[in-house]
Parts: structure tokens; C-alpha cells; sequence
């Protein structure tokens, strides 16, 4: 088990991770969730041993690692760019930490061969690096992080430097590879959706700060704040404040809607509420009453943009300051300057009240 | 923050981004026209260089008779007595190894203290890196002149007067700075992720530094080996106030063509082309390093 | 003669390495047989003995390393290559003798000074140096030396007085202070063949109304350098003076050396004016220097030698090769070989060896040479007495800073270099005489004819007016390389010749003064004068009966005077037939009027 | 112990040498006890640091010292408080 | 790339440190001894104070010199800066004729300074050398030994022959790191020649030139051996530089004191210089990495 106790990092004037706890169990995968220069690099470090942490304490295992120099412990790390040797052959760079520990040779090729077919680099063992394209490039990080046998596996955005088509390949393989290792297994990523499908556990990072921590699908589910909530959804969360009085909740525009069951006993006063773009649907044309009765709420929008995915469409519009997305299915032809009304059900919302702590989240299966 | 924006040593391993060989062939076949042309400046710069070269070698093979009485393009009277005076003569060819001996000491020490330097300068930020950078770059600055009594003082001070060894602790001077500067620029294009993962791999330092880091940096050692080599091999001043008879550098015996009985071109001409040759030699050695290095490095 | 030296070379070379391991008498015999033979002013018994002596002294030493230098010229060359080797096999000590650039062998010889370090165990250096050799007591003092801690390492058979540069390496103290090595002379330089020509001298006698020959005067010297300027002769054109102008320390020697001696600078007196030198440096009774600029009695910027650097300008830029401007003094040397030049104002004799090959333009078929050497002009406010020429004494110089015992070793090579067994051959080879012995030797009667009168030359009382710099300059490297700069300035227009030399003496006078600041000369160092107009020192010169500075005379182109070369050599010979050799006070120039012609009025 | 007198010591360049170690001294414990230099951008429109500043000063104040030579016959201890001022303003603009 | 403080670093610069502060530190402090100070040999010493900073600063033959520095450093770089860009330009991008190139031109970056004076000096000889030989057979009054003009012509032209291949070898270096993308792109826009190199190559080699500029000026500012040799510093004083006065006061006459007070202005001039180029470089460099696109 990796256990950081308050861990922080300042370089400087600037402050890297700030007050950080967490505890990361073995055989788990883990998943550190943020935009860029939220800090999961600088934590990767720090649970690497990389760097030291300027204040707080590192364990392994109940034992106090904080200032051990990193090729004591047994950690791998693999890189968002492709970092190999590049004067060395892929056999090689996959059996370095073996030839370094001083295995004998036969139990490295048994090794080496097995990550390498693991990893489909078998045909590619005598080549070297710079001779491969960039998914194999990373496939040989991967099999020399694998190979070692590490108690601790740290993959910092590995795919991110991946065309689409390797991406996908690779994460569906990904957990299985190290889940048989029985490694505390740590994935850094700033896509929710590589989140979700990783499952496992998932921290949220904030400017340096671990925001929630836990269950990936209840984090995403119930953010703890605003700030996770808006880290854990991609498209951005679409954030619109409200005021409640009594059972409604009123925004701006005409927008006004009866606050769910769980959200009725909330005191009056100002809130925010989260709606995530896919949970938006399109109504039709300006002033169409809103579909779904009472149980929805609608409100009006300026275009600005649509943009066509295949089968879905994200439309971009202004409601008041605020910019909204919606997520929408099938392809749906608006120009930009149209008037839309896109309507919600408010069970899904998200309440946030004026701290940005949750005040109310949706119980059902809403993900 | 480690916010790893992808370096220039990411983008040259992708070879769909980087200048790819077809491409370089394609752009030089849409320039044909251009190309014609072109290849004329080269060309003329070149032969610019090498008519004043030229000049020199067939100097050295006339007698010191045609020389002085006139012009003429090409050796009449072709003749290798004044090559034959230099490798008849001791103290004439052992200045030759002299100078190679203290060169290439001088290029093996520069590069060994410049190495971990240049690692620090591009690894670290320590307390007063920046000015420890640019005082090293001022060592290239001071007017030789005036120093070397100090240097001849100092030497002698340690009983080095005359050692192959105090002409290259003396080159140092000017050429660590310059290898550091060099060495810097090329350890700055490996990404530092690649010490880290041999750090996690397990790696010691030196271990990690000899197996995995110089290979990486190799063209930076060829092009910085070659610029202390280059500013060693043309230096005299220096080299010959440390040195008395034992360590006398080719460029000092030189001195002595010239004499109450007259210049003697023919051999002073002969042992010029003799000191070009092992430069030639040298850049031929590293003709690829330099293009490559160049290229990888900010030199 | 570089083919005769290799040969000999070589020739040593595989006598010694068949020689057995030890030291000794054997060598000894296979060196005098293969280098020497009959070549030497001594008996061959005599030579056994002189042998003997130094493997016995040398006893002590065997297996030492020493390290001596000096310039490149063919007489060092044959030292380095030839007898230091020799030199080892018999005496076991190891003998270094490097040759490098003669600024060089300076350069050394002053970090030596300035550190204590010692860098050479011995040094052959002109004697030019001996005015600060004496002062700055940084030498070893060689008449001392030879007496007392050198006692034992003296060769008995030295004899110090057949030494003809005895006096140039003698301080006024009346000690030895450096051994002379080499020597040789500048002197006039013309061709002989074309001066006898009846087509050239019978239009020169139309032109110039007097006989075309040896010009006794720069009058005369500047007539012939026109005539022959422009000239054609053979199908090429030809010039009637050669010279050199580059920017270059060897700028500075040339004047230094003789153009104001030879235009009269300074006073009377041989080797050098007493009490102003050629330098235009005034000197004390107490041979303290006071004084370069005419202000404080010197004559640096006096008239005589501004009236030099005005000739020296002239002449280069009329009647030379325009090459010659940039060229330095190594340069220039050969050109005359070149066959193209008439006649030189003085030219050194160094280069004799190069200008008597077989097969180069100056030489007959027969193998004699076309130009003769004769005693270079003097000018308008020359007078008897002075000096009339330079005269390079290369002489060992043994440092303070030497250990003793190395000092010892290196003294032991100096005397074996100098030894009369090997001088004469060393002669043959290099053309430096040094010792009178030497010069009287048959084998050089034998080979006169051959050398253009250099032998005709050392034999004559004449030579005692071609004398190194004196003792009056107390830090020759100081302030020898002020000269070059500042004849650069006057040879580039940027400055007249006067305030070329005003600056100059100005210059010397600054370092004059540093020294007397610092006092590290002691009562022998500079002391300056007051500075008072010129009138007042030419007072004080006709008051004392001497001559410097001299004012201005109104008519610088006095009559010209030449002198048929074959009587100039009959009357050198005369001398000598009805004169024993005396140091100096000879009547050097021939006064006997019928040689001597001047235009007829 | 090595024989340094040919350094030609004198008792001025010495303490110029003192003063001058000592600044370095000063300079890198104040960095050490206050990191990070203190950088801001001043009227040299780039960014320094309080070692770039003592740089500075140090050098301009050898081009005062070097400038009142040419220019003066006054004693160079004026210099000194002209160069005192300069560095006073190096720290407190550039 | 993100550097980590780390004062242990010290210790990898620390033989670098010991290295140069020993044939540095020591012999500068020397100079600094030397140069309030007079001497005559025998390391006897007398005070002198500022004696010769004074003399150094107000004699009127330095201040020739340095402008006859500062003079010949401009025409140096203002010919071999584009020069050598413009060779850079137009040498082939591979192949074996690179290797060739690069060979050759960086032949007289190899030779000693005194052989590179002595090629000179007899190359533009008119008796025996060809250049000499050629220009005055043209009908040109050349003569090096005696106008100034043409002693000038022969030095920049000795030392365009010299430097100009470090300047095309570092250009050509900044070249061919530029990706083929940016000329595709420049193409496809239809740009100019001219604005190809203004907008892309100028500025890729922006970085690499100013080493070259930096190392060019040091260097052709502190020239004394090539120029010593050809001319001496004449006719007169016309290619007199300063550091040929330097050395011939401290070598030739090893005035120590005067010459250490020279050489102290000396460096303290090539100092400030140096650090304004130095910071321009680095303050340059600086935003060029920080306009890098991010990908």
C-alpha cells in the first residue's frame, strides 16, 4: 500500500501539490484525473520518488520511503512521450532494469519474450527505437515497465501522443496487462471518458490539490464540489446560476423549475447548478413549449456554433454570459444566430451551493 | 510545473513530422532550376578557400632558388628536400608529435571535467549557475598577452615548465568553457525523462551516465572533441612560453626558418602543410558528427 | 654548404652510434678524424690534449642533461646538429642545443630574468645585451667565474685574447660578461661585374662627373642608387639600393644596429661613442645614462640621426624594389642573390654562404662570386673615429639563476664550441669568425677568393669600426622595441622623421626614468640630466672635446667620393703587412687620396 | 606550502580581492538564505536577478573607475563614492 | 525542459571550477598585482598605483588602436555574417557533397594563426605571390607593405578567408534543423524567397548566429598573430590592433606593469561587450522557446 500524508511540493514561489492525501491499495488501479498542470505529474514524482516532498511523508507498505532516492524502490514509470534508450535495441531497453538488478540472462530473454509478446513487440526485438513508430515506441516503455515487476506502476497520460485508432487498442489492453502484476497501478489522465473506462479508482486534481477521491463512477457520479465535477466532464460542465425559492429554482431568462425530491428541504438561497451537455436535449424552435411536462425545464439560447461527430452534435450556445454545450444525438442542422430552447430534466442536475460544495446530486443511475 | 510539452526530441523521433529523406529529395527536385545555380557559390567559396592553400603546398615543393626569383604556378624544379630537412631532423618532427600529444590530452581532459559540468548546467538549477555559466564563457575573453608570465610563473611553480601536460592543463582555459557551452547544448536536446527512467530502472548515476547518457550525446562529444582540438591545435602564444625544448609545439620550431641568414620558405611552407594535415584528418573523422551535431545541438 | 653540412652530419652521426656506450678518449679520436682532420688552428697532439681535458673536467658532469639555445643560423645549426653531439660522446653530458627564432631566444632569455626560473642552462645572445647583462647583475660574471667557482671547468688552453669580440662582451667594469660564439659584420654590398662594366662607367662619369666605384660617402652612395635604378642590364630591370620597411622588430635592429652609426650619431670612440653612444644615449663619467632627446645631451632626435631616417626613407622608396616595403629583414636578405640590385648600404655578412652557391645569378660559372663586400659609406656628419658599422657578437651568456653545477656543464660545452680544435672547421661552415687564429689560418688565404672579400675583410684593421651596441644602453629589450614602432610611424608618413624621433628619445627617456625611480641598477642606473637647449650641450661637447649632438649642417649632400674596389683591397692588405693587429685606434678607411676619387670641379 | 611571491602581492589589490570574494560570499548566502534572487524586470527592460545587479554594478563600476582616470587628475577615492552611488541605483532601478 | 534546484550540481562543476579557477583565477589576479606596479626582472617590484591606467587611458595611440579595433570587428562581421549565411543558403542539404563541403571549408579554421599569417603574407606578395602577382599584373597599384589601404584590404580579407566557415558551419547547422513542414507550408502560401528567409530561416538560425556573432566578435576583437605576421601592425600604424601593442609591450619589452593595466581595460572593454551580446543571446533565446507551439 502507497500512503501519502500530506504531502506538498513547492518550487519557488510556486506551489506544486498542496496539503495532498491519499492511500492507494495494492492490486487497484488508479486513476489521477485533471487538466494540464493540475499537479498528477508532480504527484507521479512524489510517489515515484522522483522528487521529494517539501513538507508531509511518503509510505510503502507502512515503511517511511520520503527521502529514498528512486532506484531503491521498486517503481516503474512510463511517460506521456515515448522514453526509451534510444542507442539500445528494444530487447535491450525492455531487459534494462533485469540486466541492471543482475538477473541471469536466461531468466531475462524468459522475461524480455513474454512482455514482448504480451505487448506484440516480439517481431520488432532487434530494431531500435527510433526505427519504430510511435505505438511501439510506447509499447516498449510499457513492456520495460512491466517486465520489472514493480510494486508501484506509474503511467503519466501514456496514450496521450497516440493516434486514436492506437489509443483505443491500447487502453482496452492496458489494465489487463497490470492487473495480473498485483502492482498498485496509477494512470494520470486529463480525459473523464479514459477515466470511466478505466474504472478503478479515481483521484480528481485541482491546482495542486486532490479534490475527491474514490470510486470512479461514484466520483463522477457525486463530485464532492464544483471543481471535481468540472474536472470529471468532458464536454465542460455547463454551470448556470439559479436562486431558490421554496420548491423552484429560478435563472436567468425565463428558465424556472421545480427542484427534485432530494433537493426539495435545500434553504432558499443562491445556488449553482451543473447539467451535464449530454443530458440537454434540443426542443424546437424559439418559444415551442418545453417537452416532458413539469418534470423538465427549458430554456432559451443563442447559437453560436455547431459542430457534427459522426452520430452526435455538440451545439454551442449563449444563454445569458453563460456558454453552454449540448450534446445532442443524430445530426442536427442549426445555424449559428438560431434561436433554440434545450431542455433538461432537473433530477439530474447538480446543485452546488455558493462555496461550490455539493448540495445535491442525482441518486439515480444518471452517469 | 512538469508540464512535458513534447520536445524537439519527441518530434525527431516521429519520422512523419521531421524532415523525412523523400521530402528533402522531393523540395531539392521542385528547386532543379534554382539548384543549377545555386551549387556555384559553394563552389566559388570553396575554391577561394583553397587557391591560398594551394599557394602554400606547391611553395613547399619548390627550392628556396625558384621561390624567391619569381613566380611560378607550379613547381619547376619539383623537389622534397625541404620535407626531407623536417623528417631528417629530430628536433623538427618531434615538435609535431609534441603538439599532437599535448592536443589530444588537452581534447580528453577538456571533454572529461566538461562532461559532468555541462550535465549539471543542463540538469540543475544551483546557486549561481547563470553567472558561473557566463564567468566560465569570460575565460575566452582575456587577451593572452600579459598572462603568460603569470602562467610561466604558476607552472613552474608545480614543476610542469616544459610538460607535454602544462600546455594542456593551460589550453583548458579556453577550451572547457567552449566544451561545456557545447556539451550543454547537446544534453539539453535528451529530455531529462530519459535519466529518470534509468534512474528508475535502477541505474546508478555513473552507470547510467556511461552506458546510456554518452552514447546519446555522442555527436556532441565528436563536435566539441573537435573544437578543442581546433583552438589547442592553432594556439601558440602559450604553448610556447610553457615549453622550453621537450614539449615544443610544430608552430613554435616554425620560429626558426626565419634567421640572421635569411627565410627560409622552402621548409617554413613545408611544415605549414604539415600542421594542416592533422586537422584535415581530424574534421574527415568527424565530418558526420559536425552535420549531425549541428544539427542536434545549439553548438 | 648545407649539403657539406648534412653530409657531415650524418657522416658523425654513424661514427658515434658504432662508438662504444662509455665516454671518452675513443670518441674523442673519431671525432677528430671524421669532422676534423687538418682543419683546426691546432696540432693534432695538440688537439688529443685539448680533448683530454675536457673528458677530465667533464668528469663530474657525466650523465647530466643540459639544454643551451640560440638562433637559427648555419654556424648553430653545425653546433646543434654536429658538435653537440660530439660533445656528448666524449664528455657523457647531454647536450640539448635547441634553435629557435632569434626574438625568441630573447623572449626566453627575459622570462629567465623576470622569474629566476631557470629555463636555459646556458643562452647564446647578442652582445648587444651587454649593457644590461652589466647592470642588472643577473648574469654570471665570466672573467670572476673563470677564476673562481668556474676555476675548475676552465679550459686552460681558452685563451680568452684570441677572441676578436673580446671588447664587445667586456662591460666598463673591465669584466667578461659573455664568450663570443659567432660573429659577423654588415657591411657594403655591390656588384662587382656591373661596377667594372665600361658602359656603366663611362656613363656614370658623364653623369656624375666622377668615377663609378666603392662609395666612401652616402653622397656618393645615393648617385650610384640613382644611376642603376631603372637601369637595364642584362634584359632585366635593375635597382641601385635594397632595404626592407615592414612593421617589425628587425625594423628596429636596422638602425639600432647602423643606420646612425654610419650617418654619425653620437661621439667618437670605438667599440662605441663615449659619452653618447649611436643610440643617441648620453652617459655619465660614471657611465650612469642621462639622457636619449638632445634636451638631455643625448642625440636620438638630433640631427644626425634624424638626417638617417630621412635617407633611409628616401632611398627605400626611390630606388628600391617596391616589395621591399614590406618585407622584413629575413626577407630582404636573399633578394640581392637575386641578381637585380646593384648595391646595398650594408648588408650582412651572414649571408655569404647563401650568395657564393653554384648556379644563383651573383655567381660566375667559375664558381666566384659577382659582387664584392667593402665598408659600408658613411654620412655627412660621420667623422674618424666613430664606429662605421654593426657587428653581431651571438655570445654565451651564463644566468645567475643557473644552478651551479649546470652552469658548470654548460660552460664546458660553450668553451668545446669555441675550442680552437673545432673553430676552424666551425668557420668553414658558418663564415662567423671569432677568433684571430682563425681568420690567419692558411686554409682561409686558400679560400679567399671565393667569399667576396669577407676574409680580405676580418683581416684588415678596419674591422674594430663594426662594433655591437654599447654599454650606454642599460635594458636593450626595453628599449629596442621602442624603436621599431616609432620608425614605423615615420616610414608610414603618419609622422616626420623628427617626430618620429622626438617621440622615440621621449620614449627611451620614460624608461630611463622608470629604471632611476625603481633604482634596481644601482650606482650604475640611469640618472637623468636637467633639460637645457641644444646649444647648451653642443657648449658643453666643444667644452669636453667631444662631439654629440651635433647641430645641424646646413649642406646634407656633401661631395661625393668613391674608391676603385681593388685599391680599398690593396690598401687593406698594406695595413696589415706594415701593421701588427691592435685593438682598435687603427685609421680604418684609406686615406691614401690617389684610390679615392671625387668629381672633378 | 608553494611559493606565491611572484604573484607580486600588494597590500591594495589584496583587500580589492578581499572586498570582492567577500561580495561573492555575501551574495551567495544571501541567495541561500533567501532564494531565487529576488528576479523583477527594471529599466533594462529584462528580467534580473540581485546577482545580475551586483554584475552590474560591479562592472559599471569599473568603467567609472577606469572613466575618472581619463578624465580627472582627482584622487580616485571620489571615483569610489561616484561608483558607491552607482551601485545604490543599479540595485534599487535596474 | 524544467530544470530541479539542486545545489549538490556544485559538484559536477566542481573539476570545471578547480580547472579554470587554477589556470584563471590565479594568473588574472596576477595581472591585476602586475598592473599597479613597475618592474625590471628579478620579480623585484615598485609601486606605481594608477600610474599606468592613467597613461593607457589618455595615450592617444590606444585610443587609435581600439577604434581600429572596434573598426575592423564591424567589417569583419558585417562581411562574414552574410557571407557566411549566404554559403550556408545555397550548400547542398546531403549527400556526399556535404561531407565534401564541410571538409573543406572547415580546412583554414584548422591552421595555425602564424601559418594562416604566413600564407598570407606570401600570397599577397607581388614578387613572389599570386594574389600579389595577379592584382598588380591587373594594373592595380597593390602594395600592402607600403598603403594602408591595401594593408587593410589583405587583413579582412585574410580574416574573411580565416573565420567565414565557422559562421556557414553554425548557419548551415541552424538550416537543417529546420523541419521540411515549415517549407511545404511557406510554399503552399506562395511565399517569397526573400520572405522564406526572413520569416523562417533567419529566425531558426537566430539563435546559432549570435554564437557565431558572439565567438566572431571575441575572437576578431583580440586578433593579433594573423595580422602580426602579414603586416606587423603597419605601414605605420595602420593595422596596428590593440593587442598587438599589448603583446609587444608585454613580451617584447615585458613592461609588465603597463601592460597589465592595458590588458585589464582591454578585457573589461571585450567584458561589457560580451555581456551585451551575451544577454541580448540569451533574452532572444529565451522567447524563441517560449513562442514554441505547443503541440
Amino acid at each position: 500500500m502507497l500512503e501519502l500524508r500530506n504531502v506538498s511540493r513547492t518550487v519557488g514561489a510556486d506551489k506544486h501539490i498542496v496539503d495532498v492525501s491519499l492511500k492507494l491499495e495494492r492490486s487497484t488501479s488508479n486513476v489521477l484525473l485533471g487538466p494540464t498542470l493540475s499537479g498528477k505529474t508532480s504527484l507521479m514524482r512524489l510517489m515515484a520518488g522522483l522528487d521529494a516532498p517539501t513538507s508531509g511523508t511518503v509510505f510503502m507498505d507502512g515503511k517511511d520511503v520520503t527521502g529514498m532516492p528512486v532506484r531503491r524502490r521498486n517503481v516503474a514509470m512510463v511517460y506521456q512521450q515515448f522514453i526509451n534508450y534510444p542507442t539500445l535495441t528494444v530487447y535491450e531497453n525492455i531487459a534494462s532494469p533485469l540486466r541492471v538488478a543482475g538477473k541471469p540472462q536466461a531468466e531475462i530473454d524468459k522475461a524480455v519474450k513474454k512482455a514482448a509478446e504480451l505487448l506484440k513487440m516480439a517481431p520488432y526485438l532487434d530494431r531500435t527505437p527510433l526505427n519504430l513508430s510511435g505505438g511501439q515506441q510506447q509499447r516498449t516503455a510499457l513492456a520495460r515497465a512491466l517486465v520489472k515487476n514493480a510494486d508501484l506502476v506509474l503511467l503519466d497520460e501514456p496514450l496521450a501522443n497516440l493516434d486514436y485508432k492506437l489509443r483505443e487498442e491500447l487502453r482496452e489492453e492496458l489494465p489487463k496487462i497490470f492487473a495480473e502484476t498485483g502492482a498498485i497501478f496509477v494512470y494520470a489522465t486529463t480525459e473523464p471518458h479514459e477515466a470511466l473506462l478505466l474504472g478503478g479508482r479515481t483521484a480528481t486534481l485541482s491546482q495542486g490539490r486532490v479534490t475527491q477521491f474514490g470510486d470512479t463512477t461514484e466520483v463522477y457520479r457525486r463530485p464532492q464540489d464544483l471543481l471535481t465535477a468540472r474536472t470529471f466532464s468532458d464536454p465542460p460542465l455547463n454551470v448556470i446560476a439559479v436562486e431558490k425559492t421554496g420548491e423552484r429554482f429560478a435563472g436567468p431568462g425565463a428558465l424556472s423549475f421545480s427542484a427534485p425530491p432530494s433537493q426539495l428541504n435545500l434553504p432558499d438561497g443562491r445556488y449553482h447548478v451543473g447539467i451535464r451537455p449530454h443530458r440537454l436535449t434540443l426542443g424546437h424552435g424559439a418559444g415551442a413549449a418545453p417537452a416532458g411536462g413539469s418534470s423538465s425545464a427549458s430554456f432559451e439560447a443563442t447559437v453560436t456554433l455547431t459542430e457534427v461527430t459522426g452520430s452526435e452534435t455538440f451545439i454551442h450556445a449563449d444563454f445569458g454570459k453563460e456558454r453552454i454545450v449540448a450534446l445532442v444525438h443524430g445530426v442536427r442542422r442549426v445555424d449559428a444566430g438560431d434561436r433554440v430552447r434545450l431542455a433538461f430534466d432537473p433530477a439530474h442536475v447538480l446543485v452546488f451551493d455558493e462555496r461550490g460544495t455539493t448540495a445535491g446530486a442525482p441518486t439515480a443511475l444518471a452517469a | 510545473m512538469s508540464a512535458y510539452e513534447p520536445s524537439s526530441h519527441g518530434e525527431q523521433r516521429i519520422p512523419a513530422s521531421s524532415h523525412s529523406e523523400a521530402a528533402l529529395g522531393q523540395r531539392e527536385r521542385a528547386k532543379t532550376g534554382h539548384f543549377r545555380l545555386k551549387i556555384f557559390v559553394p563552389i566559388f567559396y570553396i575554391l577561394f578557400l583553397l587557391i591560398p592553400i594551394y599557394w602554400l603546398i606547391s611553395l613547399s615543393f619548390k627550392p628556396n632558388q625558384e621561390i624567391v626569383s619569381g613566380l611560378t604556378l607550379w613547381p619547376q624544379n619539383f623537389t622534397l628536400d625541404n620535407y626531407r630537412v623536417i623528417f631528417n631532423d629530430p628536433s623538427w618532427y618531434e615538435t609535431y608529435y609534441n603538439s599532437m600529444l599535448y592536443v589530444v590530452m588537452n581534447m580528453v581532459i577538456s571533454v572529461a571535467v566538461a562532461l559532468p559540468a555541462a550535465y549539471a548546467f543542463s540538469r540543475y538549477r544551483f546557486l549561481g549557475d547563470k553567472h558561473l555559466f557566463f564567468w566560465l564563457l569570460t575565460n575566452r575573453m582575456a587577451p593572452p598577452a600579459v598572462f603568460v608570465l603569470p602562467f610561466f610563473q604558476l607552472y613552474s611553480a608545480f614543476g610542469l615548465i616544459d610538460t607535454h601536460f602544462a600546455v594542456a592543463l593551460a589550453h583548458c582555459l579556453f577550451n572547457v568553457p567552449l566544451a561545456v557551452w557545447i556539451l550543454e547544448g547537446f544534453m539539453s536536446g535528451v529530455p531529462k525523462e530519459i535519466d529518470e527512467t534509468a534512474y528508475i530502472d535502477g541505474y546508478s548515476f555513473p552507470r547510467f551516465f556511461g552506458k546510456i547518457f554518452m552514447p546519446l550525446i555522442a555527436s556532441g562529444i565528436g563536435v566539441a572533441a573537435f573544437f578543442c582540438f581546433m583552438f589547442s591545435w592553432v594556439e601558440l602564444l602559450i604553448a610556447r612560453t610553457l615549453t622550453v625544448t621537450d614539449a615544443k609545439p610544430i608552430a613554435a620550431a616554425m620560429t626558426r626558418t626565419s634567421s640572421a641568414t635569411g627565410l627560409d620558405y622552402g621548409v617554413l611552407t613545408a611544415a605549414g602543410v604539415l600542421t594542416i594535415i592533422p586537422g584535415a584528418i581530424v574534421i574527415w573523422f568527424v565530418r558526420n558528427h559536425i552535420a549531425k551535431g549541428f544539427a542536434l545541438g545549439r553548438v | 654548404m648545407k649539403r657539406m653540412l648534412l653530409g657531415s652530419t650524418a657522416l658523425v652521426a654513424v661514427a658515434l652510434a658504432s662508438g662504444p656506450a662509455f665516454a671518452g678518449m675513443e670518441e674523442a679520436k673519431q671525432f677528430l678524424d671524421a669532422e676534423i682532420g687538418d682543419m683546426s688552428s691546432l696540432s693534432r697532439a695538440e688537439q688529443e690534449q685539448q680533448m683530454q681535458w675536457f673528458i677530465d673536467a667533464a668528469q663530474p658532469f657525466q650523465g647530466m642533461d643540459i639544454k643551451v639555445v640560440s638562433e637559427t643560423i648555419t654556424t648553430h645549426e653545425y653546433e646543434s646538429k654536429v658538435l653537440a653531439p660530439a660533445f656528448t660522446a666524449i664528455t657523457g653530458i647531454q647536450v640539448t642545443h635547441d634553435l629557435i627564432g632569434e626574438g625568441d631566444v630573447i623572449e626566453k632569455l627575459q622570462t629567465q630574468m623576470q622569474s629566476g626560473e631557470n629555463i636555459y642552462d646556458a643562452y647564446i645572445n647578442d652582445s648587444d645585451l651587454i649593457g644590461t647583462h652589466w647592470r642588472y647583475k643577473q648574469v654570471r660574471d665570466l672573467s670572476d667565474w673563470m677564476e673562481g667557482e668556474g676555476k675548475d671547468v676552465t679550459d686552460p688552453m681558452l685563451d680568452i685574447d684570441d677572441f676578436i669580440g673580446k671588447s664587445f662582451t667586456t662591460a666598463p667594469d673591465g669584466k667578461l660578461y659573455q664568450l663570443p660564439d659567432q660573429q659577423f659584420a654588415n657591411l657594403y654590398w655591390f656588384r662587382y661585374d656591373w661596377f667594372n662594366d665600361e658602359t656603366n662607367k663611362a656613363d656614370f662619369k658623364e653623369k656624375y662627373g666622377y668615377d663609378l666605384g666603392v662609395p666612401v660617402n652616402w653622397s656618393a652612395y645615393e648617385d650610384i642608387a640613382e644611376f642603376f635604378t631603372g637601369r637595364e642590364i642584362d634584359g632585366k630591370q635593375v635597382y641601385g639600393h635594397m632595404d626592407y620597411g615592414k612593421k617589425d622588430p628587425s625594423l628596429g635592429w636596422r638602425f639600432t644596429d647602423a643606420w646612425l652609426s654610419m650617418a654619425g650619431n653620437g661621439d667618437k670612440g670605438i667599440p662605441n661613442g663615449k659619452p653618447v653612444d649611436e643610440w643617441g644615449i648620453r652617459v655619465t663619467d660614471t657611465d650612469q645614462p642621462s639622457g636619449s632627446c638632445v634636451a638631455r645631451g643625448g642625440d636620438t632626435n638630433g640631427p644626425a640621426a634624424v638626417y638617417s631616417i630621412a635617407k633611409y626613407l628616401d632611398w627605400l622608396k626611390a630606388y628600391a624594389p617596391p616589395e621591399a616595403q614590406g618585407m622584413t629583414f629575413s626577407e630582404s636578405g636573399p633578394v640581392p642573390a637575386q641578381g637585380q640590385i646593384a648595391q646595398q648600404i650594408f648588408w650582412y655578412t651572414a649571408f655569404t654562404a647563401d650568395m657564393v652557391k653554384e648556379g644563383i645569378p651573383v655567381v660566375n660559372e667559375d664558381g666566384s662570386p659577382k659582387w664584392r663586400m667593402a665598408p659600408s659609406p658613411h654620412g655627412v656628419y660621420w667623422v674618424e673615429g666613430m664606429k662605421l658599422g654593426y657587428q653581431d657578437a651571438g655570445s654565451w651568456t651564463l644566468m645567475n639563476s643557473t644552478p651551479v653545477d649546470r652552469a658548470k656543464a654548460a660552460w664546458l660545452y660553450a668553451q668545446f664550441v669555441v675550442s680552437k680544435t673545432v673553430d676552424v672547421k666551425k668557420s668553414h661552415v658558418g663564415l662567423t669568425f671569432i677568433r684571430e687564429s682563425t681568420i690567419r689560418d692558411d686554409s682561409f688565404t686558400e679560400r679567399a677568393p671565393k667569399l667576396g672579400g669577407l676574409v680580405e675583410f676580418y683581416r684588415s684593421p678596419a674591422r674594430v669600426q663594426w662594433t655591437p651596441t654599447g654599454t650606454n644602453v642599460p635594458d636593450y629589450p626595453k628599449l629596442a622595441q621602442l624603436w621599431w614602432q616609432n620608425i614605423g610611424d615615420a616610414a608610414s608618413g603618419s609622422k616626420t622623421p623628427q617626430e618620429a624621433m622626438d617621440a622615440l628619445c621621449a620614449a627611451q627617456e620614460q624608461v630611463l626614468a622608470r629604471l632611476e625611480r625603481a633604482g634596481v641598477q644601482g650606482d650604475i642606473g640611469p640618472k637623468l640630466n636637467e633639460e637645457h637647449d641644444m646649444d647648451y650641450w653642443v657648449e658643453q661637447a666643444k667644452a669636453n672635446g667631444t662631439l654629440a649632438p651635433q647641430p645641424m649642417k646646413e649642406n646634407e649632400k656633401e661631395t661625393p667620393i668613391t674608391i676603385s674596389y681593388d685599391e680599398l683591397v690593396k690598401s687593406w692588405q698594406d695595413s696589415e703587412a706594415s701593421m701588427p693587429m691592435k685593438e682598435g685606434g687603427m685609421e680604418a678607411t684609406p686615406a691614401s687620396g690617389d684610390a679615392m676619387t671625387k668629381p672633378a670641379n | 606550502m608553494i611559493d606565491l611571491s611572484w604573484m607580486a602581492w600588494t597590500w591594495p589589490t589584496a583587500i580589492f580581492f578581499i572586498v570582492i570574494f567577500a561580495m561573492l560570499a555575501g551574495m551567495g548566502a544571501w541567495e541561500y538564505l533567501s532564494p531565487g534572487g529576488s528576479p523583477r524586470t527594471g529599466i533594462l527592460r529584462f528580467e534580473t536577478t540581485r546577482g545580475d545587479r551586483l554584475f552590474v554594478s560591479l562592472l559599471g563600476s569599473a568603467f567609472i573607475c577606469l572613466g575618472w582616470l581619463w578624465a580627472s587628475e582627482l584622487s580616485l577615492w571620489y571615483a569610489l563614492i561616484v561608483c558607491a552611488a552607482f551601485v545604490l541605483l543599479v540595485f534599487r532601478t535596474v | 525542459m524544467e530544470k530541479t534546484w539542486n545545489n549538490k550540481a556544485w559538484f559536477f562543476v566542481l573539476p570545471v571550477l578547480v580547472l579554470v579557477a587554477f589556470s584563471a583565477v590565479i594568473p588574472l589576479m596576477t595581472v591585476v598585482n602586475y598592473s599597479v606596479q613597475d618592474t625590471f626582472g628579478n620579480n623585484q617590484f615598485f609601486w606605481a598605483g594608477t600610474d599606468w591606467f592613467t597613461q593607457i587611458l589618455t595615450s592617444s595611440r590606444f585610443h587609435d588602436a581600439l577604434w581600429r579595433n572596434l573598426m575592423f570587428s564591424a567589417i569583419v562581421l558585417a562581411i562574414e555574417v552574410p557571407l557566411g549565411i549566404i554559403v550556408a543558403l545555397s550548400m547542398p542539404k546531403k549527400g556526399v557533397w556535404v561531407s565534401v563541403c564541410l571538409v573543406l571549408m572547415a580546412l583554414p579554421l584548422l591552421i595555425p594563426w602564424n601559418v594562416v599569417g604566413t600564407i598570407w603574407q606570401i600570397f599577397a606578395r607581388t614578387d613572389i605571390g599570386l594574389l600579389g602577382y595577379t592584382v598588380s599584373n591587373l594594373g592595380i597599384n597593390y602594395n600592402y607593405g607600403q598603403n594602408p589601404f591595401d594593408a587593410w584590404v589583405t587583413v579582412v580579407v585574410m580574416d574573411v578567408w580565416h573565420w567565414t566557415s565557422l559562421v556557414v558551419l553554425l548557419a548551415y547547422a541552424g538550416l537543417v534543423s529546420i523541419p521540411d513542414a515549415y517549407y511545404q507550408a511557406a510554399k503552399i502560401d506562395g511565399a517569397s524567397r526573400w520572405a522564406v528567409f526572413r520569416y523562417i530561416q533567419l529566425p531558426k538560425m537566430g539563435r546559432v548566429l549570435l554564437i557565431a556573432i558572439l565567438l566572431r566578435f571575441m575572437d576578431s576583437f583580440m586578433i593579433y598573430t594573423e595580422p602580426f605576421v602579414v603586416t606587423g601592425g603597419g605601414p605605420g600604424s595602420s593595422t596596428t590592433f590593440l593587442s598587438i601593442d599589448l603583446v609587444k609591450m608585454a613580451v617584447g619589452q615585458f613592461d609588465l606593469g603597463p601592460a597589465a593595466a592595458m590588458s585589464l581595460i582591454y578585457f573589461l572593454i571585450i567584458l561589457l561587450l560580451s555581456w551585451v551580446f551575451y544577454t541580448i543571446m540569451t533574452n532572444v533565446g529565451a522567447d524563441a522557446t517560449s513562442k514554441r507551439s505547443p503541440q
